[in-house]
């Protein structure tokens, strides 16, 4: 099999170049609105500036997979690896999820002692008058 | 057993493969199912193998972090995290990416020398990323954030533990300093710049010393732990702590006071040790000049009795001056480092142990992640070397897009970690 | 020789079955095997379960080896014919029964002992005290350790992990016929608490805090085992299990009390009362900073 | 070195007795049958030296702390012969280690997967003869860090085979060569898997379509579709506990744990996380570890029932849902492991999934067998036995794959028994099975008819003496040296006794097979191209075949399960032939 016939047949070096450039300034674009997002008043709920940045990461992932990658001009193969895949990688992520909700419920007291702890919190009195002084 | 159902005879397979070069086989024809070279399919089944392998890696990360303690995660700031830095990475291997597309689309069009171009920016672009790589892991062990124990400086909390180790870690850095010292005495080199032993010596004085009677003497556990807190705040502070800042502030007040008030008692007891001093020599010269001696034993009891009372003023004179000491200490100590905005530790080059919540966790993830995603690179960039050797014409084109699809996938990998651990 | 075989495979199902229903019914020699009797309503539901499965996969086994000792000894080939066997390459709807049967099955089975695993390990005993219903608090606080158990009776104020803790080592004493919740920690690697009578397992893990509840209707005198791979010593670790009537309980708790004198309590656990930590090598390292910065109490 | 090796290298008598060519041939080799011959010799030596570690375990179990004979007094000089509970779980340990990862692993998709798939899809070597190679050769570090772990001060690992932390991390250094190892043999498994993916995607001859592939060759497909996504996940766990132990990262460990030396590690890992991630490769594996074996055991029952495979398409279709279903249902490991137990529920219902694709399996077997014209050939009992033991296994997994159940039965001997009629009764007979099918092929020659079936009987014999009655030990934990500490334990001693019996009795008939192996290798009768009359490719070369595997182009025209086909006077009908 001719090597080079195996990818993009249908399109000519030409208009790759201009796609390839197109796809390099999306890539810049989305990292400049990703470190937006990092920087601004979506992280005040930290969940939205989150999934906002993964959104944002996969919109990136999919540009590369696609255009740098080749498989816009793949034929159907293509899904029967990615598919599979992603389907195991995010399988394995979601079902650990659940040990992580349960897993600072659990913690028993010495570990809790021995825990990390936030030093600012905004729930505790600052006045310092409050505390007797020896 | 049974020839006749045979499909062929039975000559040729022996002696098949004895004339030397050739693989003296027949060249066998194939029905592959997937329209792309065998090389490439492989690739892609590789990459879904590192596929799943960061996907272990992340996960690891999603569950340490997300399951760590409310709030007790690490901010960029804490961790000399430059978030632009990260970007800049980003860009590198976006820049990358494009570079080895254009390269492949060269080698593509048999542009073998214009191939290699791309292919040589490529490679620099991805030294380029190892480098800030390297820049940014320095400027973590600098700090003394290493994943692992023994050398990592990170505590999660500002316990008793801490203070020990703080205690220690200065008491060791002092020992030292001073043995360096006198060995440069003994040479007779005048020592200089020893500022740094005396700074130490003063954080040790005024403030390890101070925390650790502070602690001993607190009957309040919120006091106890405000001590320790503020102890880890003037070393490495994370955030403004208004908390902590209040306290030392009126912490100081309060010091203020005290010594204000021990500096009254030290005049008066000064003044009875004057006073004193003043009667015994009153009273000695009676003793000298006196005659009769009858009335000596008297003035001799009387003479002992002031200089009694003189020995107890003095004593307490310096018990107020022992007193004072560690107070004044801490005032100095409050003057000279409270101001600093970086903390001890950035302020004096020290390498004193810090309290970042989660600290530890987060170097451990942070570098497994980045130091897997780095010996990727670090592959791509051998793979880079060897190509650079061959002449890339049309015939290595597959070839490139091979090392492409690999490169492309340490980019994507790049993509998920650049906001997890720079921007999250 | 072909018949000898098809006996050998039919006498798989026959002995395989036979020797699991002595051991099930306790008939000699097997009469010890299988697992002893059942102390708590919980281990009833699983032995009613364990054993119904049993016999259905008793049930499967037979019918299966069965028809392969029996396709043996039917149509081997005795080199006394010249017919082929027969061109069949598939049958759908045989096929479709084969597959749906079985899939009615376990799908049944799943949602048959959803409610049991519930109730073993999900919904843990509640008290409800002026009409607010809460979890009922642990009575003892299992400690495991390499390679042993430690027990602390919640004291006066019913609560564990508090000084008042009474401390027994590999001895847990229990009234009969209480619901009883045991709150579940470990010292330093992964064990697993065993008592096969109450068909209780659970894994305890360092740092997690873990609760089992039971309820066992007889006094009488079991063990505890380890069933998590722990070292060395993982095959010592065992502790006695008593239940007792509530009255011996009672004499019982009172007598630990008496001897459990405040000396003692220094001997056995000189770390407890250093601000609570649980954990040996915490308490060690805290007495290692205490001792550094002169705190020695 | 690929040109070097151009002889018609697996004749064993060829004719450059240089040794330079002898090293070209067989140590340098990246023909894939001789690779496949070193996966087979190579597993087959660990075979029995894991063998070995079983018998001092059964030993252990039933006479606890008295003398070994002949090693206990080369080993255990100091204490009179006595083996310390430590060394007992070492054996434990790296038997389970050496049987999984150097005996069955290897053995299923290194050596028959490399010998047969090329020659089943009609190949001349594998697509990339040179991964394969070093796909072997990175079984060698692993075989020297286990090696070397045994000369360690404790023996060998000892954490058990799942080293779950913070055991594992408490360990000596054998513990480390051991994670190493895992690595080593995790690499080769994932090369190997990515080149027998691509061989069988892209090498298969003309009108060899995927439905005209031996179930051999499908079962090592998807065996490599699962190593590929699952293998990944193994290594960066076992990389993550290699960093726990060398340089105190702390990933499976929570805080305030202080390792062997006192030092405290950083804390702020999850325990829990090791065994998610550990079965998630591991329960896969243990698919892994079957799938060949019952795609391998089709074949043979097919060929010697003359009889077409029944329901072909299901079979397949099954053996991916055994996949897909495969990784997710790892968790019912973990039932009592301190997981979510609502999440365990989710992970019950699809192990109760599970038994559905494998139960059509045992049922297609069977209807393979009905109506056939049975010949008992040795290899043909070997896979009948796979087949009824494996109906022993499958029905002890739906009894633990009940929760409320696996309370009871979890981390007890219920479970070895389980797993030894899984793993031993059926993989190991399967595989006994394979190598007496395509011996003639490998070699030249017949393996002894009645050494074998001698050799078939004994075994089946002993092995259910042997792990039939641990099926009523579901009171005994499992891993402990010493069981009878425990009162309600003491009576269960006289069938330990009787298991050990039957237990040396089967590692004594294993002889009988390594003297058949070698007899056969240079006395057996000739073998022609096709003794068996089987119908697959591997069929019409000669045997052994030579270098470069086919003489002529195979053109497949029809399935690989035509016997006893109407429109052929003979009862089989080669997947070449023209009608």
């Amino acid at each position: 099999m001719n090597e080079t016939d195996a990818i993009n047949r249908d399109a000519t070096g030409n208009s790759n170049t201009k796609v390839f450039l197109f796809v390099f300034l999306m890539l810049c674009a989305l990292t400049g609105i990703s470190f937006w997002v990092a920087n601004s008043y979506l992280m005040e709920n930290r969940v939205v500036g989150w999934s906002a940045m993964m959104l944002v990461s996969v919109a990136k992932a999919l540009l590369v997979i696609l255009f740098f990658m080749h498989l816009w001009w793949e034929r159907a193969w293509k899904y029967v690896l990615t598919i599979p895949a992603l389907f195991m990688g995010v399988l394995l992520v979601l079902l650990l999820v659940p040990d992580v909700g349960y897993r600072y419920l659990t913690y028993s007291k010495d570990r809790r002692e021995n825990a990390p702890k936030p030093v600012v919190s905004d729930t505790i009195d600052v006045n310092p008058a409050n505390y007797e002084i020896r | 057993m049974n020839s006749k159902a045979n499909p062929s005879n039975e000559t040729d397979a022996t002696n098949g493969g004895l004339d030397g070069g050739s693989h003296g086989h027949i060249e066998l024809k194939y029905q592959p199912a997937v329209p792309v070279p065998k090389g490439k399919l492989a690739v892609w089944l590789f990459l879904s193998t590192e596929i799943m392998f960061f996907t272990a890696l992340i996960g690891t990360y999603i569950v340490l972090r997300f399951g760590a303690p409310e709030g007790s995660w690490p901010t960029p700031g804490d961790v000399r995290v430059l978030e632009w830095l990260g970007a800049v990475n980003t860009f590198v291997l976006i820049c990358s990416s494009v570079t080895i597309v254009f390269g492949m689309e060269a080698a593509k069009q048999n542009k073998a020398g214009k191939a290699k171009s791309w292919l040589f920016g490529t490679f620099v672009l991805g030294c380029v990323f190892l480098g800030i790589k390297a820049y940014e892991y320095n400027s973590k062990f600098e700090h003394g954030i290493h994943p692992g124990t023994p050398r990592s400086l990170l505590y999660d909390r500002a316990d008793l533990n801490y203070l020990s180790a703080v205690k220690s870690n200065l008491d060791a850095e002092i020992l030292s300093l001073e043995k360096e010292k006198t060995a440069l005495v003994s040479e007779s080199v005048v020592p200089h710049d020893h500022d740094v032993l005396d700074t130490l010596v003063l954080i040790r004085a005024g403030l390890v010393q101070w925390t650790q009677r502070t602690v001993g003497e607190a009957e309040n556990p919120m006091m106890r732990e405000l001590a320790l807190e503020s102890l880890a705040h003037q070393i490495n502070p994370r955030t403004s702590n208004p908390r902590v800042e209040a306290y030392l502030a009126s912490e100081n007040a309060d010091v203020k006071n005290q010594i204000a008030e021990l500096m009254g008692q030290q005049e008066t007891v000064e003044q009875d040790v004057r006073e004193m001093q003043e009667r015994i020599d009153v009273l000695s010269e009676q003793l000298k000049a006196e005659q009769d001696d009858a009335r000596k034993p008297d003035i001799e009891s009387e003479l002992s009795a002031a200089t009694e009372a003189s020995k107890t003023a003095a004593t307490k004179a310096t018990e107020l001056v022992d007193l004072l000491t560690p107070l004044e200490n801490r005032v100095s100590a409050y003057e000279q480092f409270n101001g600093l905005h970086e903390g001890l530790n950035e302020h004096f080059h020290l390498k004193l142990p810090m309290v970042i919540p989660s600290g530890n966790t987060w170097a451990n993830t942070y570098f497994l992640m980045t130091g897997f995603h780095a010996l990727h690179v670090l592959g791509g960039l051998v793979a880079f070397m060897v190509l650079l050797m061959l002449r890339l014409d049309r015939s290595r084109a597959g070839l490139m897009e091979n090392v492409g699809l690999y490169w492309h996938f340490v980019d994507i990998v790049w993509i998920f970690l650049f906001p997890l651990l720079y921007l999250f | 020789m072909n018949r000898f075989w098809s006996v050998l495979f039919l006498l798989v199902p026959v002995l395989g079955i036979a020797s699991i229903l002595m051991a099930m019914y306790g008939v000699a020699p097997l009469e010890s095997a299988w697992l002893p009797k059942s102390l708590s309503q919980a281990g009833d539901t699983i032995d009613q379960l364990f054993n119904g499965i049993h016999l259905l996969a008793a049930f499967i086994l037979a019918g299966t080896v069965f028809t392969i000792g029996w396709a043996l000894w039917r149509f081997s080939d005795r080199g006394d014919s010249d017919a082929k066997a027969l061109y069949i390459t598939h049958n759908t709807k045989l096929e479709i029964t084969w597959t749906v049967i079985p899939a009615l099955i376990l799908v049944f089975l799943a949602f048959f002992q959803m409610k049991s695993w519930a109730e073993n390990k999900m919904e843990r005993p509640t008290v409800t005290v002026n009409g607010v219903s809460s979890f009922k608090p642990p009575m003892v606080m299992v400690k495991a350790k390499r390679f042993g158990w430690e027990f602390y009776y919640a004291g006066d104020d019913g609560v564990v992990e508090t000084e008042d803790d009474i401390f027994v080592e590999n001895l847990l004493v229990l009234p009969a016929g209480e619901e009883i919740v045991l709150q579940m920690e470990s010292r330093d690697v992964i064990h697993s608490f065993y008592v096969p009578e109450l068909r209780l397992k659970q894994d305890i893990v360092p740092g997690m805090t873990q609760f089992v509840w039971f309820n066992a209707r007889e006094e009488k005198e079991v063990e505890i085992m380890c069933t998590e791979l722990c070292g060395w010593g993982h095959y010592m670790m065992k502790a006695d299990l008593n239940f007792v009537s509530r009255a011996q309980f009672d004499a019982w708790i009172a007598e630990q009390k008496s001897a459990y004198s405040p000396e003692f309590k220094k001997a056995v656990e000189p770390t407890a009362s250093l601000r609570g930590s649980s954990s040996l090598y915490s308490a060690e390292r805290l007495i290692a900073a205490q001792a550094d910065l002169g705190f020695e109490k | 070195m690929a040109e070097t090796s151009v002889e018609n290298s697996i004749t064993p008598d060829h004719k450059g007795n240089v040794v330079s060519r002898f090293v070209w041939t067989y140590v340098f080799a990246t023909d894939h049958k001789v690779i496949g011959l070193q996966f087979l010799f190579s597993s087959l030596i660990w075979f029995f030296v894991g063998g070995f570690l079983a018998l001092a375990v059964r030993w252990q179990l039933a006479w606890p702390w008295s003398d070994m004979p002949i090693f206990g007094h080369m080993l255990f000089a100091e204490s009179g012969g006595q083996m310390s509970p430590g060394f007992y779980n070492m054996l434990f340990t790296m038997h389970a280690t050496i049987m999984i990862f150097f005996v069955i692993i290897p053995i299923l998709a290194g050596a028959f997967g490399n010998y047969l798939i090329p020659l089943m899809v009609g190949a001349e070597d594998m697509a990339f003869p040179r991964l394969n190679m070093l796909s072997y050769w990175f079984m060698w570090p692993a075989f020297a860090c286990i090696i070397l772990s045994f000369f360690m001060p404790e023996y060998g690992a000892s954490a058990g085979w799942t080293s779950y932390p913070p055991l594992s991390v408490f360990q000596g250094d054998a513990q480390s060569l051991w994670l190493l190892a895992m690595v080593f043999v995790g690499v080769s498994s994932m090369m190997g898997s990515i080149n027998y993916l691509t061989t069988i995607i892209q090498m298969r001859a003309p009108g060899m379509t995927m439905f005209r592939m031996p179930m051999t060759v499908w079962g090592m497909f998807i065996t490599a579709i699962m190593q590929a996504f699952a293998l990944p996940v193994l290594t960066a766990a076992l990389l993550m506990q290699l960093s726990d132990r060398l340089l105190m990262t702390g990933f499976f460990l929570p805080e305030n744990i202080a390792v062997n030396n006192g030092v405290a590690t950083s804390g702020g890992g999850q325990v829990l996380l090791w065994q998610h991630l550990f079965w998630f490769y591991s329960h896969p594996a243990v698919y892994i570890m079957i799938l060949p074996a019952m795609g391998m055991v089709s074949d043979i029952i097919s060929c010697f029932s003359r009889k077409p495979l029944f329901g072909y398409r299901p079979m397949v279709y099954s053996i991916t849902a055994i996949a897909g279903l495969g990784f997710i249902v790892w968790g019912h490991h973990m039932f009592i492991s301190g997981m979510n137990h609502t999440l365990a529920m989710s992970f019950m219902v699809s192990t109760m999934l599970i038994a559905l694709p494998s139960g059509i399996k045992v049922f297609n077997w069977i209807g393979t067998l009905w109506g056939g014209k049975l010949q008992l050939t040795t290899p043909m009992l070997f896979c009948v036995g796979f087949v009824a033991m494996f109906v022993i296994g499958g029905l002890s997994g739906i009894v633990m794959s009940a929760p409320p159940v696996d309370i009871v039965i979890h981390d007890t001997y219920y479970i070895v028994a389980h797993l030894h009629y899984v793993l031993f009764a059926s993989s190991v007979l399967g595989v006994l099975g394979a190598i007496y099918f395509w011996f003639p092929k490998m070699f030249g020659r017949m393996m002894n008819e009645r050494l074998g079936k001698i050799h078939f009987f004994l075994t089946f014999v002993f092995l259910n003496g042997t792990f039939f009655p641990m099926h009523f030990l579901s009171r005994m934990p499992r891993r402990v040296a010493d069981p009878y500490i425990y009162e309600g334990l003491k009576d269960l001693l006289p069938l330990n006794q009787f298991m050990t019996i039957c237990a040396i009795g089967m590692g004594l008939t294993q002889l009988i097979f390594v003297a058949n192996f070698f007899g056969s290798m240079f006395f057996g009768a000739k073998a022609g191209r096709n003794p068996w009359n089987a119908n697959t490719l591997e069929w019409t070369t000669v045997s052994p075949p030579p270098h470069g595997n086919f003489d002529v182009q195979p053109v497949v025209r029809r399935g690989p399960y035509e016997y006893s086909h109407p429109e052929t006077d003979s009862d089989f009908f080669p997947q070449t032939k023209t009608s």
